[in-house]
């Protein structure tokens, strides 16, 4: 196992660095200088702030140094937030992100679990079709159209809970519903193929056989069985969340990674968007690896593969 | 003897795509105390289908049970709630399935497998229910059952997974051990070695078997009776001997013509042309005509009845009418027929009248 | 038979890298199939018959080793045109009925497939008029072409397998296990087929099985595979009656026999590879004991054999 | 100060107000922002919220009052001016009682160290060329690279006679000089302090020192931030707000939300939401010195024709454009300086002269006339153009309404639009890469020249290639011109000829913005340039 | 049997049937094709079979739908705008709401004098919501369709290359595409649009960059598995060359796993492309999708839902149209389900 990981750890820096450099020279080519309130400045101060920030060195230059500073830990600051380093703000806001997104997910993936579970014991009757018209519309229906609605008829009209910011826990209600609607219909549906294919294994019948009751055997031999595969889409999910909260920080007014990586990209701050990708890259590859671990840990028929 | 299990007018459906499929129609057959009767019958003749209604786990939908009985002390297994039928189903009957490689669960220890069945049925503790585990793996002839009762199934050959499956079928001490094709995935010495085991184990604990196979080799081996199944009917059955050296039912003659046996010379073998009826519309008359060299006009009306040849022996073939012509069976069958003259055959009714 | 030497096999070795380990299939295997003749191949399960078989017909290169057939090797370095002619002369037969069949081909398409690739009809009339005889010969008929794979039963898809390998006029054909996954009725059918053709193209087979009863009523000599090699080598008859290597005894004792009374008489033998290793450390190897009888035993042991024979 | 762009232009979620306690409402505010602060260091912002933040926590010499009027801040007094040879020099005194936040005073080399700061090239601010607008002595060429005295920023004409005496030399001088001196650019930062903070300056609450009515006592970044009265501040008695809470929400409805349901005191508006709180007590609009414009590049063979850019100037329908689009107070202008900004030496509106613009009666049946003309005269009977605007949602708004009302008025004509992010959008209009783009532009200190200046041949804001001799005559005569009322007229007169005569530029309207207001909010005072809003006035009453 | 039911069994019933051999290998029924046996069960499939109609009757409402009335997609006139909907016939059916009556209770129309009838209202700048919204459905679907279909090529030929040659071929494609997914998508696809000129091009590029990725992950599974199905190693002992393999037998066979996902592509394209408007990266106005329909309107959410509503509904309907072929596709395609 510790070899085997050892092993997945190489493949991954290699990874890291050519996303790195792919990510680095992508961003060369984004048009525009990363500075504010560029129409107020002239060309020979734009040059100025150029000059300050390295930014006309030749590219390979700028490579060259930016992965320097890389290995040594160093993002470099913000061009638009003067002076803060790149690892302070991600470190300020991603534990809003974090903590929205495990919720999201916790909760819908114990949701999205019920539901497929709920639809394969009962296929093709009504609560299968109404868990999937559920699921469905989980996914049709625009996240940002569900939090507004939200925000104005819970929020505003009804009065039940906060209509914005991120001060405690009642506040993480509504974005955590609205983010988690898509995930349980992902996973409802998942699901559900899972244990429709589970129950029709032999095993079940065996374990009906043996004279287990119904529920023993959905709990003991079907759930398990099925889950598993649900772990190899938690992995690139875990990232679409933490990136794909954008919308909702916006609504929410919750100040997380995923509403500071796409204004960075629209202001050209160079350093944030090498960060936070590499962030998220770095999150991406860990987060398959955790899912491949852990699907060793959970699938024993993996565990002694994966131990050669 | 004691019957300890008995089948009557056993018909099961399925409701499919392509319309009602009658996969058994009218089966009926009974167990006694210790014996193995083995079912054959090729592939789609509702083997498994008789086997999962008795122990009641016919999926429905889409399967049901259209009519019959299932006799099993004194009660009918068909008309059993679900829950009564989980009490009985590993305690009293257990089921023994084809492919080890599919039948356990492969993120469980087999331990736990087998323990499941002694909890439920026995409420044993866990400790009890696991030292009762490595005992059993013990006598299906796992080596180091110390060790391996916390292995998982992938960490198995598949003959030693046979043998976890038999053990957790056997965890119970049922009174009914239903194999259902539990060699035909399985090399033919570990084939041996299961059948050697089951053997052992019955002699030991008494257990009656219902043993399925299309392997007439097998049946040969284990069988102390034999009923012989063709879409969704049994066509003959009787003990192991009069089946094999006195078969009267020509879809018989063609199973056993269709093996060679050690001494086959160079003679063709006895080929049973065409494929199986389909069961969604099964044909009039006997179902086997269509395929029967021997077919007589009739064969194409009138399903034809059982035919009592001996008090175990009775086949469902209209050649046994008196009015039929003495049809010669193949030659190698002949061959295999000794000394077992024949008596002349009596057609049975339904409920067992006899008319001459 | 005449004794004329169809394929030679010499030293085939097929080792394939599963990870970091290497999976030793095929590990030397030497023999020969004579014209006309059915060559039986038997053992266990995972002992590399099929590898022998699809190793043979080039669906693998050999890791060592060379496959001579009709005097030319197989494996050498061939150009596809050479390759081609080579695919005319020998076909394959597979194990599974539902797997051997393309489920998106019509029966026709299935069948003519090796008419196409090897342009052996002149026009679409000519290539239906070679399908309808072909279906013909293995007991089908004209109906089927225009039907699909999973509309047919097993020893059906088995049969049109068989018309497919014949479409060529193949002289020699692999079967791999061609009746395991049959109904029992339904084997002798194939059986019967895989005769009749023999006799009437004079074709060889290389039969691959582990029903053993089925091996020995088709072969006229078998091969017994034991972990990539072969231990024993014989005629059938000779090979039943009077098998030498410990294993293929275990092998025939362990086969039930649809006769209730021998049933109750047979005692198995039982076969430990790690008992049976030669103490000396030396290596068995192929040896004649009778003309055509062919054991792998050591030096020591041959001279035993030779001494109860 | 800040510059209005097209970005702004969406409905700005500054907002204010208090949550009452019981009998005396307690002073506590609660207020919205658009965006995060980028910078709390006087030499580096460079945004709208920076600037409003520095307001409320530092101060300058000066500081707008209700009426916009610079009053004393850290001056104690108004200061002593001495003319010799062309040059002025003011002397101010420092308040005894001004102090920063961890008691040590205020100096005049607190001031001087901040601005050559600003000046220095290795610090330079964005906003250095303010010196040079107010006059000061070198300013301008400190920051000219190639000129002698490029980065010498001793030389600036600033000296620190004593702790408390600043003086400034100016070699012109300005009318709006004291206004300038309320922009934050001008406030002073603690030199020692600044000194040993290093990198650290400014960036947490605890690396900055205070001089204003508040102190900062929490940042967020990315939430916001608050602000609690400054017991150090010289005028603390007249302040009343105990505490300001700033979020950061970038939806309006979000804002509106939060608004209804008492959490904020002010929230800005968006057309759509106007509809709706029209007539409510709360709602207020303000217009704005921001105007928002078309430039018409004449490198366009077709817009380089001046009957051609008059249609376009007639055809375009403002009153629909801010009476139903924007809806939040914007007043359609055919003019480009704006109302209600400058006030001249009569103290009367620059926009006087002509209230509703140019060719004010002027509409769709002219611009057809001028089209044909032009089209005629190019020699042409169709034109395609290409539309640059920003990826905002307002932004593109406005451009379909722009497109449909030329293409719908002006046969043919056919429009493109190209919606591009807003440094793509600059990228491409500085090269000139555009027929028509759109243009906003806000003031930096209150005098039509903030406006004017832009459109002199060769300026750096003039990317539409317009060139008028009479135009720059006037411009860089009234920049010279003491007299002001002479000055006034001749920059009334440059107005005209950029758009009645030349037609450079369409002018499409003057900011409006609405929002909502609790009316316990009193004394929330709002400014045209420089920061959005003071609040050291601002009480909490009747909540 | 009951003896009653025995007729007399006279000896003639005994006499040899001739039972006609050739009968013997007869197949009942008509011949069926994996196609017309998976449209056989799509056609049971209620689910399938609605969002198959669903799918042709926007399909339709796309095309024709902005025909329907006189207005056009751009036409603007500020004296009606932001009208609530309204359909005769329908407005007095009061729960519908299509009476013209904003959520205040104002009749819009009687307030605004207008006569005509906007059956999905009209918005900010009187332009008709109908008109805008099949014509925004006509785009989205496009972008969807084209999208998919670019994934679909990609997809295909790299997944099938990478399976098909193995080996070192498939290592090095493989580690791409683990570099790929690696860069998050988002960010991916924003510099594509702002690298290339906005609009249903780019945008269409942007989300085939890494759109094909799970096709070619499919593709690759697939034909990993059947390239040593026996069938294929059948065509090969045959003499077939690499392209009859492949194009005889392995296409055809994952076509139908290829077509699943494609049904699943397209919702989520349909979905980013919303999703990219709602960042501000969508097409040129006035043209508009359905997401920049949504997007514009969702400032206005509540006060006027229509200009959200019936956008939402149709995308939601799209979604939920293919999502529902998608599974039906995926039940009909289901070799466990054949025999
Ligand atoms: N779940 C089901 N749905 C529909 N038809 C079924 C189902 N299970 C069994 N059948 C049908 O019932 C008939 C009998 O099946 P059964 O499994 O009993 O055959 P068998 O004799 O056990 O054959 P085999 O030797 O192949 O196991 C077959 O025609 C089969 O198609
Ligand atoms: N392509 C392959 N890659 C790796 N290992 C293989 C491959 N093909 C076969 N093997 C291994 O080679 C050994 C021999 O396999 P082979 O299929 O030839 O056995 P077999 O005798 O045909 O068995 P069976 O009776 O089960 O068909 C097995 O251990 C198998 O796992
Ligand atoms: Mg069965
Ligand atoms: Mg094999």
């Amino acid at each position: 196992m510790g070899r085997y990981i050892g092993g997945r750890v190489v493949s991954m820096l290699v990874t890291f660095l050519i996303i790195a450099s792919l990510t680095f020279f992508l961003m060369k080519l984004l048009p525009g200088t990363p500075f504010n309130n560029q129409e107020k400045m002239s060309e020979s101060q734009i040059q100025q702030m150029n000059e300050k920030y390295g930014l006309n060195d030749p590219v390979p230059v700028q490579y060259v140094t930016y992965m320097t500073n890389l290995f040594k830990g160093d993002l470099g600051v913000s061009f638009q937030q003067d002076g803060r380093s790149v690892t302070t703000i991600i470190g300020e806001r991603i534990g809003p992100s974090a903590y929205l997104g495990f919720q999201s997910l916790l909760i819908g993936t114990i949701f999205g679990l019920l539901l497929g579970i709920i639809a394969a014991l009962k296929h093709n009757t009504f609560l299968d079709y109404g868990s999937m018209i559920i699921a469905v519309l989980g996914i049709s229906i625009p996240s940002f159209v569900i939090a507004g609605m939200m925000q104005y008829w819970v929020g505003v009209k009804w009065g039940m809970l906060p209509v914005a910011y991120w001060e405690g826990f009642e506040y993480t209600i509504m974005p955590t519903i609205a983010i988690a609607a898509a995930v349980t219909a992902t996973i409802a549906r998942f699901m559900r193929t899972e244990m429709l294919e589970v129950l029709g294994q032999d095993y079940i019948t065996t374990a009906k056989a043996k004279g287990l009751t119904s529920t023993a055997v959905v709990i003991k031999h079907t759930i398990r069985n099925a889950s598993i595969p649900i772990i190899t889409i938690m992995g690139p999910m875990v990232v679409a969340l933490m990136t794909g909260t954008l919308v909702i920080e916006q609504i929410f007014v919750i100040p997380g990674l995923g509403e500071k990586f796409v204004s960075s990209i629209m202001t050209n701050d160079f350093p944030i968007i090498m960060g936070t990708t590499l962030f998220f890259s770095i999150l991406f590859i860990v987060v398959i690896l955790v899912v491949d671990v852990l699907y060793g840990i959970v699938d024993p028929r993996i565990r002694l593969a994966g131990g050669k | 003897m004691e019957k300890i299990l008995e089948v009557k007018d056993l018909h099961v459906s399925f409701d499919t795509f392509g319309g009602e499929v009658k996969a058994v129609r009218g089966v009926n057959l009974h167990l006694e105390k210790g014996e193995t009767l083995a079912i054959v019958g090729e592939s789609g003749s509702g083997k498994s289908v008789t086997s999962k209604a008795i122990m009641g786990l016919i999926p429905n939908p889409p399967g049901r049970i259209k009519e019959g009985e299932i006799l099993f002390g004194g009660k009918d297994l068909a008309k059993m709630s679900e829950k009564e039928l989980q009490s009985i189903r590993g305690s009293e009957i257990s089921m023994i399935f084809q492919d080890p490689m599919t039948s356990l669960n492969p993120t469980m220890t087999v331990g736990k497998q087998i323990m499941e069945g002694l909890i439920k049925h026995q409420r044993l503790s866990k400790t009890e229910a696991k030292s009762r585990a490595i005992e059993l793996l013990k006598l299906v002839g796992i080596p180091n059952p110390d060790t391996r009762v916390s292995q998982y199934p992938h960490q198995f050959s598949g003959g030693m997974r046979q043998r976890v499956v038999i053990a957790i079928a056997l965890a119970c001490n049922p009174r009914i051990l239903i194999a259902d094709e539990p060699t035909t995935a399985l090399d033919v010495t570990i084939q041996a070695q299961i059948l050697e085991l089951l053997r052992d184990l019955q002699e030991k604990m008494g257990t009656s078997i219902i043993f399925i196979t299309h392997d007439l080799g097998v049946v040969a081996n284990i069988a102390d009776r034999v009923a012989v199944m063709y879409a969704g009917k049994i066509v003959e059955t009787g003990t192991v001997d009069e089946i094999f050296y006195n078969p009267q039912h020509p879809y018989t003659w063609g199973l056993l013509g269709s093996m060679p046996s050690l001494d086959t010379s160079e003679e063709e073998l006895i080929a049973i042309p065409g494929s199986p009826p389909d069961l969604t519309d099964p044909p009039k008359g006997d179902a086997f005509a269509p395929r029967n060299p021997y077919a007589m006009k009739i064969d194409t009306e009138l399903e034809p009845p059982l035919f009592k040849i001996s008090d175990t022996h009775y086949a469902a073939t209209w050649l046994l009418h008196e009015k039929a012509p003495k049809v010669e069976p193949p030659e190698a069958i002949k061959k295999r027929m000794k000394g077992m003259a024949s008596s002349k055959p009596t057609m049975v009714t339904k409920d067992g009248e006899r008319n001459g | 038979m005449a004794n004329e030497k169809l394929l030679e096999i010499k030293n085939l070795k097929q080792h394939f890298k599963v990870g970091k380990s290497v999976v030793k299939a095929v590990d030397g295997l030497t023999f020969d199939i004579y014209k006309g003749e059915t060559f039986g191949l038997v053992g266990e399960s995972g002992c590399g018959k099929s590898t022998t078989g699809r190793t043979i017909i080039r669906l693998y290169d050999a890791t060592d080793g060379e496959v001579i057939f009709d005097g030319e090797n197989v494996h050498g370095k061939k150009n596809a045109k050479e390759l081609k002619k080579f695919n005319r002369k020998m076909q394959m037969i597979f194990q599974d009925p539902y797997a051997s069949l393309n489920p998106r081909m019509t029966v026709a398409d299935i069948i003519a497939e090796g008419i196409d690739i090897h342009g052996l009809a002149k026009n679409k009339e000519e290539r239906m008029a070679r399908v309808h005889e072909l279906l013909e010969t293995v007991g089908l008929n004209k109906e089927h072409a225009n039907r699909y794979p999973h509309e047919f039963s097993g020893g059906q898809r088995q049969r049109i397998g068989i018309a497919r390998a014949l479409a060529v006029d193949p002289e020699f054909i692999i079967a791999d296990e061609p009746i395991s996954a049959l109904d029992v009725s339904i084997q002798a059918q194939v059986v019967n087929l895989m005769k009749k053709l023999q006799r009437e193209k004079g074709l060889t087979y290389l039969f691959i099985a582990h029903d053993l009863s089925m091996v020995k009523y088709i072969s006229d000599r078998i091969g017994v595979m034991y972990q990539g090699e072969i231990v024993e080598l014989a005629d059938s008859d000779e090979l039943y009656a009077d098998p030498l290597h410990p294993y293929t005894q275990s092998l025939l004792s362990a086969i039930p026999l649809p006769d209730p009374e021998y049933e109750r008489s047979r005692t198995r033998k039982l076969y430990d590879s790690e008992d049976y290793a030669p103490k000396s450390g030396e290596k068995r190897v192929l040896r004649e004991v009778k003309k055509g009888h062919w054991v792998a035993c050591t030096e020591e042991e041959y001279e035993q054999f030779m001494a109860t024979v | 100060g800040g510059g209005g762009n097209n970005n702004a232009g969406e409905g700005g979620n500054e907002g204010g107000n208090a949550e009452g306690g019981e009998g005396k409402s307690e002073q506590v505010l609660n207020l919205l922002e658009s965006a995060e602060i980028p910078s709390m260091d006087t030499t580096q912002a460079t945004d709208a919220t920076s600037f409003n933040a520095m307001n409320q926590i530092f101060e300058g010499l000066y500081r707008l009052d209700e009426n916009n009027k610079p009053v004393l801040g850290m001056a104690a007094d108004e200061p002593k001016e001495e003319e010799k040879d062309g040059e002025t020099v003011y002397t101010f005194t420092i308040r005894d009682d001004a102090n920063w936040s961890d008691g040590t005073p205020v100096t005049a080399n607190d001031f001087i160290f901040a601005w050559k700061k600003a000046m220095n090239p290795d610090s330079l601010s964005q906003y250095a060329s303010m010196f040079g607008t107010a006059g000061i002595k070198n300013a301008n060429a400190i920051i000219t690279e190639g000129d002698p005295l490029y980065g010498k920023v001793d030389e600036l004409g600033v000296k620190a006679v004593d702790d408390k005496t600043l003086e400034i030399t100016v070699t012109q001088k300005v009318p709006y000089f004291k206004s300038l001196l309320t922009f934050a650019t001008f406030y002073p930062q603690p030199k020692d302090f600044v000194e040993k903070q290093g990198d650290k300056y400014a960036l947490e609450t605890d690396t900055m020192l205070y001089n204003g009515p508040f102190v900062m006592s929490e940042w967020n970044h990315g939430d916001g931030w608050t602000f609690e009265k400054n017991p150090e501040y010289w005028d603390n008695e007249t302040v009343s707000l105990e505490k300001v809470t700033y979020k950061i929400v970038k939806d309006v409805a979000t804002g509106v939300n939060l608004y209804e349901t008492g959490k904020v005191d002010r929230a800005g508006l968006s057309a759509d939401f106007v509809d709706q709180y029209k007539g409510n007590e709360d709602f207020v609009t303000r217009l704005e010195p921001t105007m928002f414009f078309l430039r018409l590049n004449q490198k366009n063979e077709a817009l380089a024709n001046t009957n051609i850019r008059k249609a376009l100037y007639l055809a375009y329908d403002r009153e629909g454009l801010v009476n139903v689009l924007l809806n939040n107070g914007s007043v359609a202008a055919k003019y480009f300086v704006p109302k209600e900004f400058a006030f001249g030496p009569n103290g009367k509106d620059f926009r006087e002269f002509a209230p509703d613009g140019f060719l004010a009666d002027k509409g769709a049946e002219e611009a057809k006339a001028a089209w044909e003309k032009g089209l005629q005269e190019i020699g042409k009977d169709s034109v395609d153009l290409e539309f640059l605007t920003t990826d905002t949602e307002l932004a593109s708004k406005i451009a379909e309404y722009a497109k449909e009302q030329f293409q719908t008025k002006l046969e043919g004509l056919n429009v493109t639009i190209n919606k591009q992010p807003w440094k793509q959008f600059l990228e491409l209009e500085t090269a000139g890469d555009f027929d028509i783009s759109t243009g906003g532009w806000g003031p930096d200190y209150p005098d039509p020249m903030t406006f004017l200046y832009m459109f002199e041949t060769g300026a750096d804001y003039n990317r539409m290639n317009y060139t008028s001799e009479k135009y720059d005559k006037l411009v860089s005569g009234a920049k010279k011109e003491t007299d002001l009322e002479k000055r006034w007229k001749m920059m009334q007169d440059a107005e005209k000829v950029l758009i009645e005569e030349d037609f450079a530029i369409v002018p499409t309207y003057q900011r409006g913005t609405a929002s909502l207001m609790k009316p316990y909010v009193k004394n929330y005072f709002l400014h045209p340039f420089g920061a959005d809003t003071s609040l050291k006035w601002v009480k909490i009453e009747g909540k | 049997m009951r003896q009653e039911q025995l007729p007399d069994l006279t000896d003639d019933m005994f006499q040899p049937a001739d039972i006609d051999s050739s009968k013997n290998e007869e197949i009942a029924g008509e011949s069926t094709g994996f196609w017309k046996d998976a449209w056989r069960r799509l056609r049971k499939n209620l689910g399938a079979i609605i969002g198959i109609v669903i799918i042709v009757v926007l399909s339709l409402l796309a095309i024709f739908g902005p025909m329907m009335n006189e207005y056009s997609y751009h036409e603007q006139d500020l004296m009606r705008a932001k009208l609530p909907a309204k359909v005769p016939g329908l407005e007095n059916v009061g729960f519908l709401g299509l009476n013209g009556v904003d959520i205040r209770g104002v009749d819009q129309y009687e307030a605004k004098g207008v006569d005509e009838y906007f059956w999905f209202g009209t918005d900010e700048f009187g332009r008709d919501q109908w008109t805008r919204v099949w014509q925004g459905t006509r785009i989205s679907l496009f972008i969807a369709l084209a999208a998919a279909f670019i994934d679909f090529v990609i997809g295909v030929a790299y997944g099938g290359i990478s399976a098909f040659y193995g080996g070192r071929v498939d290592n090095i494609l493989q580690r791409i595409i683990e570099v790929l997914v690696g860069i998050p998508n988002l960010i991916l696809i924003i510099l594509f649009i702002l690298i290339f000129e906005p609009g249903i091009l780019s945008i269409i590029l942007a989300l085939a960059v890494t759109g094909w990725i799970g096709m070619a992950r499919i593709v690759r599974g697939q034909v990993l598995k059947l390239k040593n199905q026996e069938f294929v190693l059948a065509s090969r002992t045959l003499g077939a060359s690499d392209g009859r393999v492949i194009g005889r037998h392995l296409i055809p066979n994952v076509l139908g796993q290829i077509i699943i996902t494609t049904m699943f592509t397209i919702p989520n394209a349909i979905f980013f492309e919303a999703f990219l408007s709602f960042i501000g990266l969508g097409i040129r106005p006035p043209e508009a999708s359905l997401g920049s329909i949504i997007n514009n309107g969702f400032s206005s959410l509540q006060i006027y839902p229509h200009l959200v509503l019936y956008p939402s509904i149709v995308i939601s309907l799209l979604m939920i149209a293919f999502n529902l072929v998608g599974d039906g596709l995926r039940d009909a395609f289901d070799p466990k389900l054949r025999k």
